[in-house]
């Protein structure tokens, strides 16, 4: 029972706990710029958590046989693999989704998160943890995406997964669409999800 | 496909992966620095993020500043306490007992015994004075008297007497914020078992401080030659006291002519 | 200063990453020569589409020689000139493809022109203008404004006569880089039309 | 692209942090203080300049057909060429290392790096256009980090709701900044 609860720890602990976007605060460059449109944010999550999980697996299955000294060249050949077979099969089979992604694709090589993940746990831990802490901070980084980018959605465009709400009402603030946007929206839910966890610690004690 | 359109990619990144392979491994051989071995244990402690929200730019540098300049267990806020644990069992020192020290202002010279080189009416504020030729202040180094340490102390242990700046012992935290806001850099760190210390940081010849201050050390050396443990040393034309030798005796505030060496005993 | 030990330390490391590094470059050539023909499919298909809305009359569309083309130096970037065929084979127009300097980035636009001169429709095939604004250029009604319009068409705020048609709100930047790039394709069909 | 119309785009209209978005983690981490954030610049300039010089050769040897295989190439020799650079200036310039040396492990992972590489690809600018492009393009990253240590440093001692202090502020103060920095937005010489 001990090591199915200690999983789902990991698991909980990238999802929520440490979650990669609102606590550690890293894999910036995509999820300010790509969250413009939830279809954009979730697509994003979704391959991030692919290669975050495929390059997991691999570096802890690689981690002795890796020497210390080249660790970082190493760790970033085998996740920039993962990024390219993504980006040609993406590119082949979902055009589409290859088009609005743009230049974030290969980028998804130096999103912190992956280089993070493989450095602090994949290669300290067994396959299992790592494939599961893998899931765990692709999934929180996804939902975190797909928060941001449904908030950016809303009130920069006035549509929701592309489907017009109050689009042609009023014209949207289209600002919160663009840079600043990003910026502003993600510091106040950072605020948000502060003020929420120093209630519940109020709460507690 | 061809066998070029698979042996040309393999030759070329392969070639550059072996490359750098020996280039890396070359290179940790030649450029061998011997660090400190705790500083690699803490690095492989710390989660590896770099995202420097301890204030430090990235783990090694972080690792660096504990083992060489005491930096605080507790700072890495990805990892928390967990980290702050195991950091403190590597360093040996427990997360909390650090040397408990207040910040001390280096200078006495109020209105009544110093004298201005010129009437400032800018704003009050020290750093826009010490832009014009030093501040008002006769001493180069002396305390401006315009509160930015005030207003920066977030327990009010600061305030202003008479002109210079006097910090309350028992309110000072020791964060430090006053130290980076002094623009003359004259407040200092001195652990709180040390009772005798000398306000002057006046680094000019004796014969000059004269001519403006009346409580300025003018570097006779009297204290050097008197101090039982040698712990006071006159560097560039004022008396410094390594805390760490010092006994609080008091000897040489007794024998300082200018009676500048302040005591708490 | 070298020990043998550590030569070898050097060799086996370098060995190592030189073994991640090819392994990893004989799975992408693989799978690279697995996607490219499936990759060049969907952009020709993609290209056809946007060419068959631009100009409904053609069903079928070939190269045309763009030799007249070379020696002028056009403000857009054109990269390709097609005639289009209708279903008994005479020509009933061009599609043209061009990309000009939008805000965020190149506009690549398919425009359709038919043998009196006159666009027939134009399609945004690639862009990376801002969404909620240059964004905006894909939308059918401010792209309908270019059809029947000829050569040399202006960008007025509001209220567009004749040759004139009105720039997305706050978004001048693109709509002016759409109009050059149609512009570009009248004036290279008509080009072509005189080396004939 | 004329040299001037470079330099101004990669500084100003098309800025690496506040249009482009990239090199956002270490300029949300490393900035509370001027002086590490002027350590941090200066390390990003010279590896931005350093790796579009290399990345253009690299680029030349991949040629036509191996476009795809850019990034691993180019992301394995900046990997390779920061960590020696590290270690070469740990040993040989302990002075330079103290006050450069540490942020180099963190430009590894930093997206401008290897986006000013493929950007240069992208544009398809010549040798010296690359460099200049990768030069200019990290000074104006210096050049918003140190701004933006410099407003931080300031909120550090003014009053700031309790659930917004440390990194919420950051944030917003850099959003207030990017709108600043639109003001440069399509213009061009």
């Amino acid at each position: 029972m001990k090591e199915k609860s200690n999983n789902l720890k990991i698991f909980l602990n990238g999802l929520i706990t440490e979650n990669p976007t609102f606590v550690q605060l890293l894999g910036m460059c995509p999820t300010l710029a790509v969250t413009t449109s939830l279809k954009n944010g979730i697509g994003m999550g979704l391959s991030a958590t692919a290669v975050l999980i495929a390059s997991n697996a691999l570096i802890s299955l690689l981690r002795k046989i890796i020497p210390d000294k080249v660790r970082i060249a190493a760790y970033i050949v085998i996740i920039a693999a993962f990024v390219t077979i993504i980006e040609m099969l993406l590119n082949a089979y979902l055009p589409s989704l290859a088009a609005s992604l743009g230049i974030f694709i290969p980028l998804i090589v130096v999103n912190c998160i992956i280089l993070a993940r493989a450095e602090s746990f994949a290669s300290k831990n067994t396959v299992g943890k790592s494939i599961i802490d893998g899931l765990g901070m692709g999934l929180g980084f996804t939902v975190a995406l797909s928060i941001i980018s449904g908030i950016r959605e809303f009130f920069g465009a006035g549509t929701l997964f592309d489907i017009k709400i109050y689009a042609d009402i009023i014209t949207p603030p289209s600002i919160i669409i663009m840079a600043p946007g990003g910026f502003i929206v993600l510091g106040i839910i950072v605020a948000a999800i502060n003020y929420i966890t120093s209630k519940r610690k109020a709460g507690d004690n | 496909m061809s066998i070029s359109v698979i042996l040309y990619p393999v030759l070329i990144v392969g070639a550059i992966g072996l490359i750098f392979g020996c280039l890396l491994a070359f290179a940790s051989i030649v450029f061998k620095v011997d660090t400190d071995e705790r500083e690699e244990l803490i690095v492989s402690e710390l989660p590896g993020a770099n995202c420097g929200a301890c204030g430090y730019a990235g783990c090694s540098a972080y690792a660096a500043a504990i083992v060489n300049d005491g930096a605080p267990v507790n700072a890495c806020s990805v990892g928390k306490d967990a980290v702050a644990e195991k950091i403190a069992d590597i360093m040996g020192v427990s997360a909390e007992a650090v040397e408990p020290k207040v910040a001390r202002v280096m200078c006495m010279g109020t209105h009544d015994v110093s004298i201005d080189k010129y009437e400032y009416h800018g704003i009050s504020d020290c750093a826009a004075a010490a832009r014009l030729a030093g501040g008002a202040k006769g001493c180069p180094n002396g305390c401006l008297g315009l509160g930015n340490c005030v207003s920066v102390c977030k327990f009010g242990a600061i305030s202003i007497v008479n002109g210079v700046a006097v910090i309350d012992e028992n309110k000072c935290t020791a964060c430090g914020m006053c130290i980076n806001k002094c623009p003359k850099h004259i407040i200092k760190f001195i652990p709180k078992k040390n009772k005798v210390w000398v306000p002057c940081s006046n680094n000019e010849k004796g014969a000059i401080t004269k001519q403006y201050c009346s409580v300025g050390c003018l570097g006779c050396k009297m204290c050097e030659k008197v101090c039982p443990v040698g712990a006071v040393k006159v560097t560039d034309n004022f008396a410094s006291i390594d805390f760490s030798l010092c006994i609080n005796c008091g000897e040489c505030a007794q024998k300082c002519p200018k009676n500048v060496i302040k005591t708490d005993l | 200063m070298f020990k043998k030990s550590d030569i070898l330390n050097i060799f086996s490391v370098g060995l190592k990453l030189f073994l991640i590094t090819a392994i990893a470059a004989v799975i992408l050539a693989v799978i690279n020569s697995i996607t490219k023909p499936v990759i060049e499919v969907n952009t020709y298909k993609k290209q056809n589409e946007s060419m068959q809305k631009v100009l409904q009359t053609a069903s079928s569309f070939e190269e045309a020689d763009m030799s007249a083309l070379a020696l002028v130096d056009f403000p857009c970037a054109i990269t390709g000139v097609y005639n289009g065929y209708d279903a008994d084979g005479n020509v009933t127009g061009f599609a043209v493809m061009v990309s000009s300097g939008g805000y965020g980035g190149d506009v690549s636009l398919a425009v359709g022109i038919d043998n009196e001169l006159k666009v027939t429709g134009i399609d945004v095939i690639s862009h990376s203008e801002t969404p909620g604004l240059g964004a905006k250029c894909v939308k059918d009604e401010f792209k309908g404004q270019f059809v029947g319009k000829s050569a040399d068409i202006q960008v007025v705020k509001s209220g567009a006569k004749d040759n004139q048609i009105d720039a997305i709100t706050s978004a001048t930047i693109t709509s002016r880089a759409v109009t050059n790039g149609v512009n570009t394709a009248i004036s290279a069909v008509k080009f072509i039309k005189e080396a004939e | 692209m004329s040299m001037v119309s470079i330099i101004i785009t990669a500084l100003f209209t098309q800025n690496f942090l506040m249009v482009k978005f990239m090199g956002i983690c270490p300029f949300l981490g490393v900035s509370k203080k001027i002086d590490t954030a002027a350590g941090m610049g200066m390390a990003v300039t010279f590896v931005m300049a350093v790796a579009s010089a290399i990345t253009y050769f690299a680029n030349l040897l991949l040629g036509e057909s191996m476009q795809y295989l850019q990034t691993i190439v180019f992301i394995l020799i900046i990997a390779g060429l920061v960590q020696f650079v590290e270690m070469f200036v740990k040993k040989m310039l302990p002075s330079l290392y103290s006050a450069l040396g540490i942020y180099l492990p963190l430009i590894t992972t930093n997206c401008a790096v290897l986006g000013v590489a493929l950007l240069n690809v992208q544009n398809g600018f010549n040798f010296i256009q690359s460099v200049m492009y990768g030069t200019f393009a990290a000074l104006g990253f210096t050049m918003v980090i140190v701004i933006f240590a410099g407003i931080r440093e300031n909120i550090e001692e003014k009053y700031v709701p309790q659930s917004f202090q440390g990194m919420p502020i950051a944030l917003i103060t850099a959003g207030l900044m990017s709108i600043a920095f639109m003001g440069f937005s399509g213009f061009s010489i």
